[in-house]
């Protein structure tokens, strides 16, 4: 998305927001992210617990990389942002880790093996990389990621509250499980092409 | 090419710093979760599960080295609720270690029973009231079924007998709407 | 004085059916040849028998004694000769057996002595207990035992005091012919319920739908010394409910998961306080209720009928016909269907309906719900009938409970207008008995913990404690032993442990010295050449011992 | 089996044929406006319907019978036809349909338990699809040259070759195009209305037909088939909606009567938001439900990119459904935990 000149500052956050949640949301339009959009919307606690976390991975990962990426990396070594960004984020992803651990070891225990693996979702290193490439400012990047959590989130959110609903529908048996939650997530983003040019 | 190394060691070496610091204030003890799956557990003390009683199953399981289907008393539900907790898939029960029976109460034949007490010291839940050689008798409202009386009985007097259904403890069954029969 | 009603959310209208059986007046059913008298027949534990068999007992004379707080006695409901005291089939619809009293009759009426009790001289906990014994128990369904219900509790008064005469389930007519007829008595009964209680506000709600029984109450009830207001409330049902009536009446709701004299409010149904008059001023037990027998049969009426009357006795009495499939205990809506016709009338039977194709079609076969909230706008416990249903169906029983499942009250009206015809009722009995049975468990196996713990721990106890005596005795051995060579200062531990080995090794000399025989020194010269024989023999044989036995082969 | 053992008349069948009488004047209005086109559509998607519902329950094993009758699937293609192009070809249909039904429907267990609006679902594929398609609309009768008869719709469906100029003169762009493409060309409201295409309040012809929805809605709504809560909710979410944007600048949006009296707005409201299985079941549920639908259908219109948003707003509705329930369960007899209604 170009560089937004001329509109007053306020606007463009608003448009960031608006385009990275609904239009051009992580999940749905972007197709990013699907491992976890899968894996850990079977239940409602543990979506909510793990759309939080990828919030707060996300957000202190956009303006982290925008940090590394303007000061450290500067013009010349472009080659190195994504190595540079997998580092940052491994290391917030670990930060998390333990904070969730200390502060709800009950949500630790459910996210189990999903939380170590935010560092591998790919719409944690597409959004700082997508920042880059769109060279926003620093606030501009934390709304950009800001707003592509809170995408993924209230999409996970939305998604395990069908999946709670589909475990006890009469699915024809070859449909049963995981394959029915990728039907629904296809009608799902169907739905969200609703908003398609919403944003110009 | 020496500034690219530069600069990763040093995003390195600030992120590393984070980290260790962090470590160390939001250090963890204990493991809540083992008293989570103890009570999920049955609780017979049966052993058939390979531990010593449900307590360490419990810790096994939390430790991840035993596996969430090795207890026939808690059967098939037991397993899927010990999958919803631990947030893993649901596996069929582990046959190796016994298959679930109806749930049954012990009963010494008190014309055998020569009351040598040595099915008191192994019953693991006290449910065996007697002295030596004195009556040995059965607290059936304690016993849990787990059959580790039996074995060490030299006489061979007890035996399993399974709770029928009487009125008091009658459950509704599941209605069933069968559409497949419906034509 | 028409007092301002309110409205309870939901509710049906059933097609009613109640004039096939309130136009012919009460009738007594004729004493069958044997009555079965089940021990339980109340909420709470079963009574227990006090007689044996063969014994003969009068009329009205206690068989079986109430066992606990929470329980109620049960009375031979007629003379005559017990026959067996064992398990038979009884009123359940799960058709298990139950432990009953088989009376067979002798038809001579014969009474135990009984008079009237002077209620008001009593101490109400005394009159409690004698209430329990003359086995009185509610009879509008629940047959919860009413000693326990008069109690006011800790308050000590329950203000208002509200006498259900609403009887809202369709083809039940026996309230409101025991209201046309014996309205007097009724009222004899809440008098001393309103005692009991120290009530200031007596209602009784009748559905306008019966106005002789109306009229009839307020002619007994301006004959009475204290207020009683009969009020009409509207023919809905459930309107009949306790908690349904209570807000219909005082616009009060029952806090959920609480009871109604948590708000001050106790309800009696007709039944009971007539049983209750009965009781009191007539010292007669519990040994027969009012019974409609109405459905597919030729004289559809009411019937006083003693406990323990077989089921097919009262049917062949009222005209049996053909084409019968099938019989309930109470209403269309929350009946239950008898195992079969030789199952006792109990304290809880208020209605024996016979079924028939016509008047009960078969029920269509029941389709998937399409969510369309109907059963919803008729639930009077405002519950979400259709999320209740998906969890019990799904097994989700926590989640079942979260959406206040133990809230339902069975009444049957979601089931009702379900355009589906889905049987809801069915999967919330099955969710809660599987709730109270997994409860069970969880107790079970809680306790089941606590007493392997407890195991663990005395094991260990014991086993310190037998390591603490053990080191406190050789604590005290070495004390001992140590202080004996008093004087020479005892330098170290070494020398410590050295001289307790030394002490050992004298100790076992002496032992030694002690086992040698005493009897070798005043010998003669004769034993004294038998002992070196034998000495010498010993020594050849040890000697022999030594020997590789080489000489093996030879004998070959 | 216990449990009440009297029922009352009602059944799935009953409810679901109620809903059809309710769409006959809708259908009447709609032949009476655009000519007898309509009829075809709608007697081809009843037609596959019917046939991939019984092709599916054999599948599965199901009795044909009991589900064949609850004209559940009638209504969904019903309702997919109605809000089509009158000229669609005879393929979209089908392909709307089929996937209505098998997929919306059936792969999520048959009647009673889809996610989302079968109806919807269809139209959705179809638009995303085939956007070309989906514009051949046929002009009201009374503004067009020419009207094509039962026969020549007949044919023009079923994709036999038609005299391109006819067919010109026959398809016009819908109110809410022309609108769409007047705002595109920055012109005011007030230079776009004066075109024939509206009339007072909608599209010339549109507007008896939304007239003729809302009658059968209220209809329903007066039998209880639907409650009250997700139509009125619906209407006022875009009365609302579009109301305050055309306070805030009357040139570029069009006013709120004109918004609430097209005829998926009304075909929206009172039959596909209020369709009981993907919809919101509790009373405060249902409010938020035809709110959104309402809020979300003009927020589409618009700025989105398609002509009309009720079918994706319903969609995006029905995604919210499960929480939507979960966190607006009302209130019980006693109240659990809060003070009961003393």
């Amino acid at each position: 998305m170009r560089h937004c000149v001329g509109l007053p500052a306020l606007e463009t956050y608003i448009l960031i927001l608006i385009s990275t949640v609904f239009v051009n949301n992580i999940v749905m339009a972007k197709i990013l992210g699907l491992c976890p959009f899968m894996g850990v919307s079977r239940k409602l606690e543990a979506a909510i617990g793990m759309g939080l976390a990828t919030a707060f991975v996300l957000t202190l990962a956009s303006g982290a990389s925008y940090l590394v990426n303007e000061y450290l990396l500067g013009t010349e070594l472009i080659y190195l942002r994504t190595l540079s960004f997998i580092v940052v984020i491994a290391g917030i992803v670990q930060f998390t880790e333990m904070f969730i651990n200390k502060t709800s070891p009950v949500l630790y225990q459910v996210l189990g093996i999903y939380l170590p693996l935010i560092t591998t979702n790919c719409a944690v290193l597409g959004i700082p990389l997508l920042n880059a490439q769109a060279q926003h400012n620093f606030v501009e990047s934390l709304f950009f990621g800001a707003g592509g959590a809170l995408g993924f989130t209230l999409v996970l959110i939305l998604f395990a509250g069908i999946r709670e609903r589909l475990d006890t529908c009469d699915v024809p048996t070859p449909f049963k499980g995981t394959s029915i939650a990728m039907i629904t997530a296809g009608l799902m983003s169907l739905a969200f092409m609703g908003f398609s040019g919403l944003v110009k | 090419m020496l500034t690219a190394i530069l600069v990763m060691v040093s995003i390195a070496v600030v992120i590393g710093l984070a980290l260790g610091w962090s470590a160390i204030k939001l250090k963890v003890e204990g493991n809540p979760l083992a008293e989570k799956i103890d009570a999920i557990l049955p609780q017979t003390q049966c052993g058939q599960c390979g531990f010593p009683g449900c307590k360490p199953y419990a810790n096994a399981i939390a430790k991840g080295e035993a596996d969430i289907n090795q207890c026939p008393p808690g059967g098939e539900d037991g397993v899927k609720k010990l999958a919803e907790l631990l947030g893993v898939e649901a596996k069929p029960l582990d046959e190796t270690h016994g298959t679930p029976k109806p749930k049954s109460v012990a009963f010494i034949d008190e014309q055998i029973c020569i009351g040598c007490t040595l099915c008191i010291q192994a019953c693991p839940v006290d449910a065996i009231a007697g002295a030596a050689k004195q009556m040995h008798t059965i607290i059936a409202a304690e016993c849990t079924g787990c059959e580790l009386c039996l074995p060490p009985c030299p006489v061979d007097c007890i035996t399993m007998e399974p709770i029928v259904e009487d009125l008091p403890h009658w459950k509704w069954k599941h209605p069933v709407i069968n559409l497949k029969r419906v034509a | 004085m028409s007092r301002e009603l309110f409205k309870f959310k939901g509710g049906v209208h059933p097609p009613e059916h109640k004039s096939e059986s309130n136009t012919r007046p009460i009738a007594v059913a004729p004493i069958p040849n044997f009555l079965v008298i089940p021990v339980r027949q109340h909420i709470g534990n079963p009574a227990k028998p006090l007689v044996h068999v063969g014994q003969s007992v009068l009329k009205g004379q206690m068989i079986a004694a109430a066992d606990g707080y929470i329980s109620a006695a049960v009375h031979a409901p007629t003379s005559g000769v017990i026959s067996d005291i064992n398990l038979q089939a009884v009123p359940h619809v799960s058709g298990l057996p139950d432990l009953c009293i088989t009376l067979v009759t002798d038809g001579l009426e014969q009474w135990i002595d009984h008079g009237p009790i002077d209620y008001l001289a009593l101490p109400p906990a005394a009159l409690r207990m004698q209430l329990r014994d003359m086995g009185l128990a509610g009879l509008g369904g629940a047959v919860f035992p009413s000693a326990v219900k008069l109690d006011p509790g800790a308050a000590h008064t329950c203000p208002t005091l509200i006498i259900n005469g609403g009887e809202c389930e369709p083809w039940i007519t026996c309230d409101e012919m025991l209201m046309r007829e014996r309205a007097d008595d009724i009222l004899q009964g809440v008098a001393v319920m309103r005692h009991l209680l120290d009530s200031t506000e007596v209602l009784v709600g009748i559905e306008d739908n019966k106005p002789e029984a109306l009229a009839a109450m307020q002619a007994a009830a301006a004959k009475l010394d204290f207020k009683v207001e009969i009020v009409a409330v509207p023919a809905i049902y459930p309107g009949g409910g306790a908690k349904q009536l209570i807000q219909t009446l005082t616009g009060q709701e029952v806090p959920s998961g609480k009871l109604s004299t948590d708000i001050g409010i106790q309800v009696f149904n007709v039944g009971t306080a007539y049983a209750l008059a009965r009781a009191v001023h007539h010292g007669e037990p519990l040994i027969s209720r009012l019974v409609t027998v109405t459905g597919h049969v030729l004289r559809p009426q009411n019937f006083e009928v003693l406990i323990g009357t077989p089921m097919h006795t009262l049917i062949t009495h009222a005209g049996d016909r053909h084409g019968t499939t099938g019989v309930l205990m109470g209403g269309p809506m929350m009946g239950m269907p008898m195992p079969d016709l030789k199952v006792p009338v109990v304290k809880a039977t208020n209605c024996i309906l016979v079924k028939s194709r016509e008047l009960f079609p078969a029920l269509p076969k029941a389709l998937p719900c399409i969510r369309c909230t109907r059963c919803a706008d008729v639930c009077p416990a405002e519950l979400q009938p259709q999320e209740l249903f998906r969890f019990a169906k799904a097994g989700d029983f926590g989640r079942a409970q979260e959406y206040h499942l133990f809230d339902c009250i069975e009444c049957g009206c979601c089931s009702y207008v379900c355009p589906s015809h889905i049987p809801l009722v069915d999967f919330y009995r099955y969710a809660k008995s599987e709730i109270w049975a997994n409860e069970k468990e969880k107790r079970a196996a809680d306790l089941a913990r606590e007493r392997h713990e407890f195991r663990q721990f005395r094991l260990e106890r014991e086993k310190k404690e037998k390591a603490e005596k053990l080191a406190a005795k050789t604590q005290a051995k070495r004390a001992e032993l140590t202080t004996a060579p008093a004087g020479g200062a005892v330098a170290s531990e070494a020398d410590a442990k050295k001289a307790l080995i030394a002490a050992a090794l004298a100790r076992a000399q002496a032992k030694k010295v002690e086992a040698t025989p005493k009897n070798t020194d005043s010998l003669s010269a004769e034993t004294q050449r038998e002992i070196e024989e034998i000495e010498v023999r010993r020594a050849k044989i040890r000697e022999l011992a030594h020997q590789p036995l080489e000489t093996e082969e030879k004998p070959k | 089996m216990p449990a009440p053992f009297i029922l009352d008349r009602s059944s799935v069948t009953q409810v679901m044929a109620w809903v059809l009488a309710a769409l006959l004047p809708g259908v009447a209005a709609y032949v009476w406006v655009f000519g007898p086109g309509i009829l075809v559509t709608l007697s081809l998607a009843t037609v596959t319907a019917l046939a991939a519902e019984a092709a599916m329950l054999k599948a599965r094993g199901y009795p044909a019978k009991p589900f064949l009758t609850d004209l559940s699937a009638i209504v969904t293609a019903w309702l997919l036809a109605l809000s089509l192009p009158s000229l669609a070809p005879w393929w979209l249909i089908i392909t709307g349909t089929v996937f209505a039904i098998v997929v919306a429907k059936h792969l999520y267990g048959g009647l009673g338990q889809n996610i989302f609006n079968p109806a919807m679902v269809g139209y959705a594929v179809l638009i995303v699809s085939f956007p070309v398609q989906m514009t051949q609309w046929s002009g009201p009768v009374e503004l067009t040259p020419s009207s094509l008869s039962f026969a020549q719709s007949a044919t023009v469906i079923f994709g036999g070759e038609f005299p391109k100029a006819v067919l010109d003169a026959v398809t016009m762009a819908t109110p809410l195009d022309t609108l769409r493409t007047g705002l595109l060309q920055q012109l005011t409201i007030d230079e776009i209305m004066p075109k024939s295409i509206f009339g007072h309040y909608g599209g010339t012809g549109f507007e008896w037909l939304a007239a003729a929805f809302l009658i059968g809605g209220l209809l329903l709504w007066a039998l209880r088939i639907i409650s009250w809560q997700v139509p009125l909710a619906f209407l006022a979410g875009i009365w609302l909606a579009a109301g305050f944007l055309h306070f805030f600048d009357a040139g570029r949006f069009g006013a709120p009567w004109f918004h609430l009296f097209a005829p998926s707005v009304m075909l929206g409201a009172f039959f596909i938001a209020t369709d009981p299985v993907s919809g919101a079941t509790t009373p405060r549920g249902k409010l938020i439900f035809g709110f959104g639908a309402g809020l979300l259908t003009i927020v589409i219109r618009t700025w989105g990119g398609f002509p009309d948003g009720v079918a994706f707003a319903i969609l995006l509705m029905n995604l919210c459904v499960p929480l939507i329930d979960q966190y607006t369960q009302p209130r019980i007899y006693g109240g659990a935990g809060k003070e009961p209604r003393a």
